[in-house]
This record gives structure tokens, sequence and C-alpha cells, in this order.
């Protein structure tokens, strides 16, 4: 199915053609620009060799139109490539807002995959054809990067951050998925494969995986067990903010200023709850470093997400259930 | 170049403009004025670090190149950290919340 | 040895003997030629590393050595290499002995500073070689942390430190290099009559100075983080791992113009010399050197578009990555410029110079595949980087420097090497390079990643090519060392300008007299103009 | 540090005195400015984690003592004066006063190690110097260590570059008094000097940055 050499690896998602036609269109340029040097040297090589040992050229002095051609015309190009590049940047770091969530925790040397539906993978991603999939990823220890080159797409997986991609699969198959940061001993051993598959298989395999409930009942279950739910109330009863509808949304911070209630912000008030105190409230909370492993702070904050999330955009394969009481 | 001889009259009243605001900047210190107090204190002391520089270091009487010279680090300073700091704001602006 | 006729003549190198003479030496040339001395020896160790990397990589499977053997051997051939051999290449061997010379001066402004740098240079060796005998290390030669403060087990302080030492040495040349150029010019020589290789050996100085400070403070804090555990970098108390990256290139990129600058000096040189022309646009070529050195401190955020660095800072370095691009294609344009209606022969540096400037233009290239943002998330990390920073260090870099090498060896040595040889080793060198580098483009966009130990089979007929590639290339860079050696005895004595070349080194003797010139020289014209053959030379006792 | 020993004689590779002392004085400011990237990599740390941790860089700035900050600063300036003076005295051939402010700024720059020690000694004393000992019982302490670590790290390079000057200054008073320099010739004090009050220039912005980031905050 294969050529025996192959100038290019799959095209397996929406961006692989644009960043092929990208690539392609930089090695127009490129071959152009290196055969006219080489033929003008070849050319001037041969025709102006050396044919006596006393001969002196007569001085050809330079030319400021010449100069300003050649100083113009790459300029021009290059503004192409520029913009060009940057749209496709915009577009493969943008996820669109219907994309379906999946949880990945990079770790020395392997890659944790959770799904919504509670289904759990390691160094293996499935995912169905024709979706968009967002990956929020984590380390839990040096940084790795998450890359699938058939999806032309990568990212760095940072500690104590959230870091994300996304793709959309057109074609069925299993593609190489590689960590490209170099992470330690067996960084070339950290690799595994993505599968797309046809909606049907992906169903059949979704039901397959499920043990132990949600990601976001297993959030709750921890909400509940950490404690969490005794200040944090489904009111402004509590010690601490009502975490209902929180998510996505601004958040007025006690000394000023406003962040918006993201994964990160999340994931830090969980961690560092005294870095960023909302505004009425004191910073009484404890800290849940080293308490939370990064698997359990991505189910906790897939549990906050869940109670802000509309009924209206909950992913269709993915049972995400929305309770909000129990 | 630094054949300029700068009197001890000259130095003195440097000393004290720097003493004075070394004090200024204290007490400021103590005073509430929000978002605006970092940029005082920078301020007075980029005023004191101008005056050490012109002239107990005597770049007020060096030559040109010597001016330049230390202008340019302090220009590429401000880009190393102008750069660094369009990274850091940045962040976070575009992954939107998705859903 | 000393023959005959070079005995009556009083040179810098038969001024005195025995090693005090040397170790002690004030005399910028005999400092060149201890630099040399000691890359070239870091060059073939760091090449050692380099052959045992394409021979495990010959096979899919890890099986010559362990990963962390394997990790160990990429980490220490990056630091070998960048730090104690390309970065000191050209500025510390060519430079040190071209400089003043070319200024008309007898020596630097500041001889014991250049003795100094030179001690510092290998005491930073020691240190790191010590490292490397005591176990190693495995943390890239980028040091990303949190990787090198709290995870590996490698003798990253040890290392650090002699970095650290290294990099005293690169500030030390430069400052002298920048003070001798502003103050110790000859009387008439303005700068616009500068030769272009000063020019570039003053950009260079500009970012050795500027930069490399910022490295040391950077991989200080990251020794006395693994040391004490302060926290700067370590993300489990809120430190940002990005962090370090912008301060690690923010001298780390124009560290490749440190590199390159002078490579693009010594190119100049050799496209007049052997065109007998006056270079197309030397105005152009001059400023274009100060522009790459200047834009070069703007664009170091291109090696973090993956690396959780915002969008947005993003877009403004890749902006400025394309700016710098343009004064590199204004210098290839003007040399090819240069040879029109020249008078071209093709000796040994000149067919370096036509590989560099092929080589150069290939690695520039793809350097804007790298600056494109939207494909660079692609290429970024796989062997399409190591097959692009391979052509502008190797391909550029080290190709001029072999060039200038040749160039200069006769005023160096007073020998003149073989010229048979030297073609065939350039040929070869060209050869080989491409053989070994230009698979790895393809390897890279099919999306293998770079520091792999193992690999999945299908990347298997590329990889066997690149060794086979670096097998030649091994052969062609052996090759010069055992002619450079044997002509010191054995080669041609060389009269005191072998190549009708202009310039100031041309005009005296070859080796040079410990002060540089007789007298010293009045410049009263333009470089780069090359008089009517004086009848051949009777050599005056 | 440019200058060699045989100071007054001209080197061999300068053709006139004022060539020497041009170049001596220009190569003293291009270290200079690598000085200032060096400590620059720093303020750039600085500025970034201030940027983000602004309420813990307030409350570590609060356990600074700002009367210390404060004694050290004039202290510092005051020998950048005497500094100052020396080389002025250098300058008009007064080798007893040239001698006399070096002492007096040699003597200055000891007092602010000996407070900056104190400082130190204080600091570690309620276990805030960073690493295993160090803690912090008010919120957020992660961001507080990082406060700290920047704080020593910047006052500990700004403390051995004064131990260097200090070591520099003494040199060079050693060799004023045994009358090295003639009268009138001033290059290697006023070398020493352009060394001494970047020093003084360094600490003139580390005091506002790290003792006076909300103080209003700490006393109501």
């Amino acid at each position: 199915m294969r050529e025996a050499l192959p100038l290019f690896p799959e095209r397996a998602s929406t961006m692989a053609g644009s960043v092929d036609s990208l690539y392609i269109f930089l090695i127009v340029v490129s071959v152009f620009f290196s055969l006219l040097i080489a033929f003008s040297i070849i050319y001037f090589a041969i025709r102006y060799r050396r044919r006596s040992e006393t001969e002196r050229p007569a001085p050809v002095h330079g030319g400021l139109a010449l100069e300003l051609v050649w100083t113009v015309i790459p300029f021009l190009l290059t503004m192409v490539m520029f913009g060009w590049g940057a749209s496709v940047y915009f577009e493969l770091y943008r996820p669109p807002d219907d994309a379906m969530n999946i949880y990945v925790v990079g770790k020395q040397w392997m890659w944790k995959v959770q799904h919504l539906g509670g289904q759990r993978e390691i160094n293996e991603l499935h995912i169905p054809i024709g979706r968009s999939v967002k990956l929020t990823m984590t380390s839990q220890d040096v940084i790795h990067d998450f890359f699938v080159p058939a999806f032309r797409t990568k990212a760095d997986v940072l500690p104590g951050r959230y870091t994300n991609i996304w793709f959309k699969p057109t074609k069925p198959g299993k593609y190489h998925l590689f960590c490209a940061e170099y992470c330690g001993t067996e960084h070339s051993g950290m690799i595994g494969w993505v599968y797309v598959m046809e909606p049907a298989a992906y169903e059949v395999w979704l039901a397959g995986g499920a043990a132990g409930g949600t990601l976001a009942s297993n959030g709750e279950k921890l909400f509940q067990s950490l404690a969490c739910s005794n200040c944090h109330r489904p009111d402004l009863t509590g010690r601490g903010p009502n975490l209902v509808g929180v998510f996505g949304r601004p958040v007025q911070l006690e000394g000023g200023g406003t962040v918006t209630a993201d994964e990160n912000y999340i994931r830090e008030s969980i961690l560092n709850p005294a870095a960023k105190v909302v505004a009425g409230y004191q910073p009484v909370m404890p800290t849940f470093q080293g308490l939370v492993t990064e698997e359990e702070l991505l189910q906790l904050i897939e549990y906050i997400k869940s109670l802000s999330t509309p009924p209206a955009a909950t992913p269709a394969a993915a049972p995400t259930p929305v309770r909000r009481k129990r | 170049m630094t054949d300029h001889i700068v009197s001890k009259k000259t130095y003195a009243l440097i000393f004290a403009t720097l003493l004075v605001l070394t004090g200024v900047t204290t007490a400021i210190g103590y005073v509430d004025l929000g978002r605006m107090n970092v940029v005082v204190a920078l301020a007075i002391a980029a005023f004191k670090g101008v005056l050490v520089v012109l002239f107990f270091m005597h770049l007020a009487y060096s030559r040109r190149l010597t001016q330049l010279t230390i202008v340019a680090a302090f220009l590429w300073l401000s880009l190393l950290i102008a750069l660094t700091l369009a990274d850091i704001w940045s962040r976070g602006w575009i992954v939107g919340t998705g859903k | 040895m000393v023959t005959a006729t070079q005995a009556t003549r009083e040179n810098y190198l038969n001024v005195n003997y025995g090693v005090k003479s040397w170790l002690l030496t004030e005399d910028h040339k005999r400092i060149a030629l201890m630099y040399l001395v000691a890359i070239t020896f870091f060059f073939f160790l760091g090449g050692a590393f380099a052959t045992l990397i394409r021979l495990e990589l010959l096979t899919p499977q890890g099986d010559l050595v362990s990963s962390h053997t394997y990790n160990k051997l990429f980490t220490l051939h990056g630091i070998i290499m960048v730090f104690l051999f390309l970065i000191p290449a050209i500025p510390a061997t060519l430079g040190n002995f071209l400089v003043p010379i070319m200024l008309g001066a007898k020596d630097l402004a500041f001889p014991k500073i250049n003795l100094a740098s030179w001690y510092v240079f290998m005491i930073g060796g020691l240190f790191t070689m010590y490292a490397m005998l005591a176990g190693g290390l495995d943390t890239g030669w980028t040091f990303y942390t949190p990787l090198s403060t709290a995870y590996s087990n490698g003798y990253v302080v040890t290392t650090g430190v002699g970095i650290f030492i290294i990099g005293f040495s690169s500030i030390m040349t430069g400052l002298n290099f920048i003070v001798t150029i502003h103050r110790m010019r000859a009387p008439g020589l303005t700068w616009f009559r500068l030769p272009l290789f000063i020019w570039s050996m003053y950009a260079t100085s500009l970012i050795m100075v500027l930069g490399t400070p910022v490295l040391a403070v950077t991989i200080l804090l990251l020794a006395v983080e693994r040391l004490f555990g302060l926290g700067i970098f370590d993300p489990n108390r809120g430190g940002d791992p990005v962090l370090f990256q912008h301060l690690f290139w923010f001298y780390s990129h124009p560290a490749v113009y440190i590199m390159v600058l002078p490579a693009m000096g010594v190119v100049s040189e050799l496209v007049c010399a052997f065109s007998r022309k006056k270079v197309f646009g030397y105005n152009f070529i001059a400023f274009s050197s100060v522009a790459i050195a200047v834009l070069g401190f703007l664009v170091w955020g291109h090696h973090l578009f993956v690396a959780g660095q915002s969008v947005y800072a993003g877009m403004i370095f890749s902006f400025l990555s394309f700016m710098v691009a343009i004064p590199s294609a204004v210098k290839v344009f003007n040399w090819t410029a240069t040879l029109y209606r020249g008078s071209i022969s093709y000796q040994t540096p000149m067919l370096y110079a036509f590989g560099f400037i092929g080589l150069f233009t290939i690695g520039g290239l793809t350097g804007l595949f790298l600056a494109t943002l939207g494909l660079d998330i692609h290429v970024t990390d796989t062997y399409f980087i190591v097959a692009h920073f391979h052509y502008i260090m190797v391909g550029g870099t080290l190709m001029a420097y072999l060039g200038g090498m040749h160039y200069w060896w006769p005023k160096m040595t007073g020998r003149m090497y073989p010229e048979g040889w030297s073609k065939l080793s350039a040929l070869i060198v060209f050869l080989g390079f491409n053989l070994t580098f230009f698979p790895q483009f393809i390897l890279g966009y099919l999306g293998m990643p770079r520091r792999y130990h193992a690999y999945p089979e299908e990347f298997q007929v590329l990889n066997v090519m690149s060794s086979a590639g670096a097998s030649v290339l091994a052969v062609g860079y052996l090759l010069p060392m055992v002619y450079f050696i044997w002509s010191l005895r054995y080669g041609k004595v060389a009269p005191d300008n072998p190549w009708g070349a202009s310039g100031l080194e041309w005009q005296t003797t070859s080796p040079p007299p410990p002060e540089n010139f007789e007298t010293t020289p009045v410049i009263t014209r333009e470089p780069y103009i090359f008089d009517p053959p004086v009848p051949e030379e009777v050599k005056v006792g | 540090m440019a200058s060699g020993t045989r100071t007054l004689a001209l080197r061999h590779q300068f053709a006139s005195a004022e060539q020497q002392k041009d170049a001596s004085t220009l190569g003293m400011w291009i270290f200079l400015v690598t000085e200032i990237m060096f400590f620059g990599g720093m303020f750039c740390m600085y500025t970034v984690y201030r940027s983000l941790y602004a309420t813990a860089f307030g409350a570590g700035s609060n356990h600074l003592d700002v009367t210390l900050g404060a004694v050290s600063t004039v202290v510092l300036i005051a020998s950048s004066f005497t500094m100052a003076l020396a080389v002025n005295s250098a300058e008009t051939g007064n080798r007893r006063a040239l001698i006399t402010n070096l002492i007096i700024t040699i003597l200055l720059a000891a007092g602010f190690l000996v407070t900056e020690m104190w400082e130190w000694y204080q600091l570690h004393q309620e276990h805030l110097m960073p690493g295993s000992g160090f803690r912090f019982e008010g919120p957020d302490p992660g961001h507080v260590q990082i406060f700290f670590s920047m704080y020593f790290s910047m006052t500990g390079l700004h403390a051995s570059h004064v131990l260097i000057g200090i070591g520099l200054l003494t040199v060079t008073a050693i060799r004023a008094a045994r009358g090295t320099f003639p009268a009138g010739y001033s290059t290697p004090i006023e070398i020493a000097g352009l060394y001494w009050h970047f020093v003084d220039l360094v600490w003139i912005f580390l005091f506002p940055l790290y003792y006076l980031v909300a103080r209003h905050a700490a006393h109501g």
C-alpha cells in the first residue's frame, strides 16, 4: 500500500493537506532559488574561468537597483510564507468549539489517555473518523511532546500546565504516535499508536472499555472524598465559591483583576489555592499538591466542567452525564 | 576623552541627591499607589542610575562610542525582557475554553 | 624543520623555541595555533561520538549501545561540537591570527587577555572532559528543565560549570576583537576599507559580548537549582520551564550566527581572491553582517513554536525570523554576482567556497521552512531540524573553516598543502555531506523524531544512506588532517602571496614576523583591488 | 583588569599612550556591557515571576528588613562617592587622598557585605532560605520560595561582585601606596572605579525591586 521510498507521511487529518500544500510551496520556492544560484555559479565559473595568470578583470560596480531587486523579492516571498504559515498555525492550535475532549498525561516513558466516558488506555489512542478531537495534555514529570506525523501536528506536554492540540481524522488506520521532545533514557520507547476507527467500530470499542464510571462521575466521587464539597457548595453558603457554571467564565479576583476559569486556572486553584483567590473569599483552602495525581486532577476538572455544560453542547458520542445534584 | 576632571563639588552634589532619592523611594514605598508603586520605584531607581553612570562613571564626558555602547547594552536587555514578556503575557489568549 | 631559505628570515615561529615560549606567548599568531590544536582535538572527539551515533542508527533496533549510552553520545556530540569546536572554530583560530594582521596592527589590544582566553577555554574543556569520563551527561546539549534539574542522573553541574567557563573565553575573545577593531586600525584604514572578514568578526564579537553572559547566568541558575532546589524552573513550585528555554535560546540562537557569520566573512575573502575581483556590493555585505547580528537576537522564540509559547509571541518571532533571512539572501546573491566577469580559478579554497554557497543556500532555505509557523509544527523536533542545522553548521561553517584553513595555511605555516589531495578531499566532503544529511530532510518530514535511539523499520533505508554518507564524510575530514601535518615538513615553501590575492596579510612575509609587519602599513585605498602581477618573486635574503 | 603590571610603559602593540588609554577604557566598558547582560538575564526572570506572582512577591518582600536594605544602600552609595573622590585625587595627583579614599571605599564595601550577611543570617533563622529547609507559614509558599530564590541568587551574585571589587580595590590601593602610578596617571583607578560604580548601579535597582514591593500592605 505504501511506496518503497515515500516522501510524505500519510495524510490522515483535515490539516494534513494544508500543511503539505505549504510544504510544497516552500519546496518550489527553494528549488527555484537553489537552482538559480547553482546554475549562475556554474555558468560564471566556466564562462569566466581564469585563462592566464596575469589577467586582472575590470571591476564591476555594484548596482543599487539590483541590490534592491534581490532584497525586495525575497522579502515579499517571505511575507507570503509568513502569512500563509501563520494562518495554518492558528488553525492548528485553535480547537473548534465542537471538539471532543480527551485527556492525556505523559510520564517517563508512557502516554496515559483518559476518555470522557471513563475509558483509559496506555500508549494507544482510539478515535472516531470525522470528529474533531481536542487533547488536553499535561506531564507528571519532564517535558514530553505529543506528535502524530499523519495528522501533521504536535505540541509539547508540559509539567504544571495544560497544552492542547486538536485534529479531525479523515482516514481510518493505525498511525504512529511519537514523543518528540527528548525526555530521558527511554525517550525513543515513548511511542504508541493512534487508531482512527469507523464510527460503528468506535462505539463498540467505547462500550468495551468503559469501567468504573465516566470521567466526570469519577471526578465527582473525588470531589466528595477529598471533602471539596464541604466548602464548595452549589449555593452561596460555602466557605469557598460556588463552582456551578463557573467554567469558562471570567472570575473576579481578590485584590483586583480577573481571570478566565479555564483548565489551567482550576488546576492552579487546586494545587496552589492562594495564588489567585476569588474576590470575597478568604485564602483558607489547603493545597492539594501531592494529594491528587495528574489524572485525578483531570477528573476533577472534568467534573467542574460538567457543572457548566449546557445540555445542548453535550457531545453525542461520549456519554457525558450532566449530574448537577446527586 | 576623559581629560575632563569632575570636581569634588559635583560629586558631592550627586552624592547628596542619591541619598535624598533613597529616602524618597523608601518613603513612597509605604504609600499605597496601587500599580504606580512599581513605576515610581523604578523611575527613581532609573534616575539614580543615570546620575551614577553620567557623573560617577563620567559617561557625560565620554566619547560618543562609549555612550553608544552602554545605550546598546540597555537596549538589548530591554529586548530580552520585552520579547519574553510578549510570550508570558499573551499565553492562554488563544486556546479558547472550547465548550 | 627549518629549511635554508626560511632560516635567514625571522618569523613568529622561529623567533624562539621551547614549550614555555608557546605556553606563555602573548603573540596572537601563536595563540591562534594553540587554539587550532585544541579545537582540532575536540572536533575529532565530537566526530567520534557522531560515528557511534550513525553506527547505532544503521539498524532500527537499539542494538549497538544502550539507550542511556546513546543519549550520552548525542549530548556530548552536541556539547563538544557547539561549545568546543564551532563557536571558537573560526574566530579563535583564523580570527585570532588574521584580525591584527588585516588591521595592520602589531597584536590585539589585550594580548594577555587573549592568552588567558585560551587557558580559560582549556579549563572549561577539561571540566567538560572530566564530566564525560566520570559518567557523562544525558540531557541533550539544550539542558531543558526539569529533565536537567530534577530527573537526569548525569553530571549536569560539572558540565554546566565547564560551559560557564568556556563562555568567558568567548567573551574575552569578543571583547578583544571589538576594542582592537575600534582602536588599532592602521593609519588610513577607515571602516569602509576594512576587509569583509573584519566586518564579520566585528558582528560576531557583538553577539559574543551581548549574548554569552545570558547563557552563563542561565546555566549558573540551572546548576544552583539542581544543587539546592531553588524552584526557579521547577513547575511544582510555579516555576516555568519555558522561561528557561527563552533564556537558553536568547544566547543559543545568536550562537548559530557566532558560527556562521565568520564563515560568511571567510567566504567573502575567498570569492574575491579567487575571482580577482572586488566584491559586488561591499556595503551591502558589510551591513548585512551587522543586520544579522542585530536581528539574530530577536528571533530566538522560533525554537519554541510548539513548546507552550503563546501563539501571538510565535507570530512575532516568526515574522522576525523571516526578516533575518533577508540579509543572508543578500549575501548569497552578492557572492554570486562577484563571480560575474571575474577571473575564476578552481584552487581548493575556492572549491570549498563554492561548496559553502551551495550548502548554505540549502541550509538557509530550509530555515524558511522552520520559520513558517504552520510547517514548523510538523517538522520541528524531527530529523528535518537535524538536517537543517547540520547544513548550516557543517555545510556552512565547517566548509568555510576548511576553505579558510587552506587559503591561509601558507601564511600561517609557510608551507603549501598538496593541491591534488586537497581538491580530492573537498570533493569527498561535499559528496559525503550531502549523502549524510540530505536523506535526513526526508526522514524528518516523514516524522522521525530526533534523539531517537531506536526507530520504526520504515525509516531504515534513509538512515542507512545517511550512515553510509557519514563514512564518506569521515574520510573527507581525515584527509586534510593528514596532508596538513605532512605539509609542515614536506610541503613546498610558500611564497608571500601564493594566490595573487589582495589584502594586508599577503603583503607581509609567510610566515609573518613576530610583530606582523616590518613597518606599520599605511592604507590608501579600498580593499580587493588587484594590482597587475609583479614579475615572479625574487625573494630578498 | 585591562591594566598590566607595566603600567605607564607603553605596551608594544600600541602606537601611543592615548591609544592605550582609549583601548583600556573601551575594554572596561564592553566588559560592563557583558555584566549588564549577565545580571540582565536575572532581571528578566525577576520581571516574569513578579508579573505572574505579584502577591507572593509582596508577601516575601515584607519579610525582608527594609532598614537593613536602606542602610546598605546608603553605605554602597557612599562607597561610590568615595571611589569618585579617589579618581579625582588620582587625576589631580594627590596620592595621600587617593589612598585614603580607596581605603574608605574598601571599608564601606566591607560594611555593605556585613549588613547583607546579617540579613541573610536572619532569613536563614526564619527558614526562608530556599531549599529543603524552606518553610513559609502564609499562603502560597511555592511562589514565595521563588521570590526568595530570586532574592538570594541576585543578591548573592551581587555580593560576589562586591567581593571581587574589594579585591580589585585592595590591589589598586597597594599599588598606589607603592607609588606604581605616577602623578596624573589615573587610568587604572578610573577603570577600577568604573567597575565599582557598576556594582553600586546594580544595587540601586535591587533595593526597590526586593525591599519595596508591597511595604504599604505590611503596615496598613
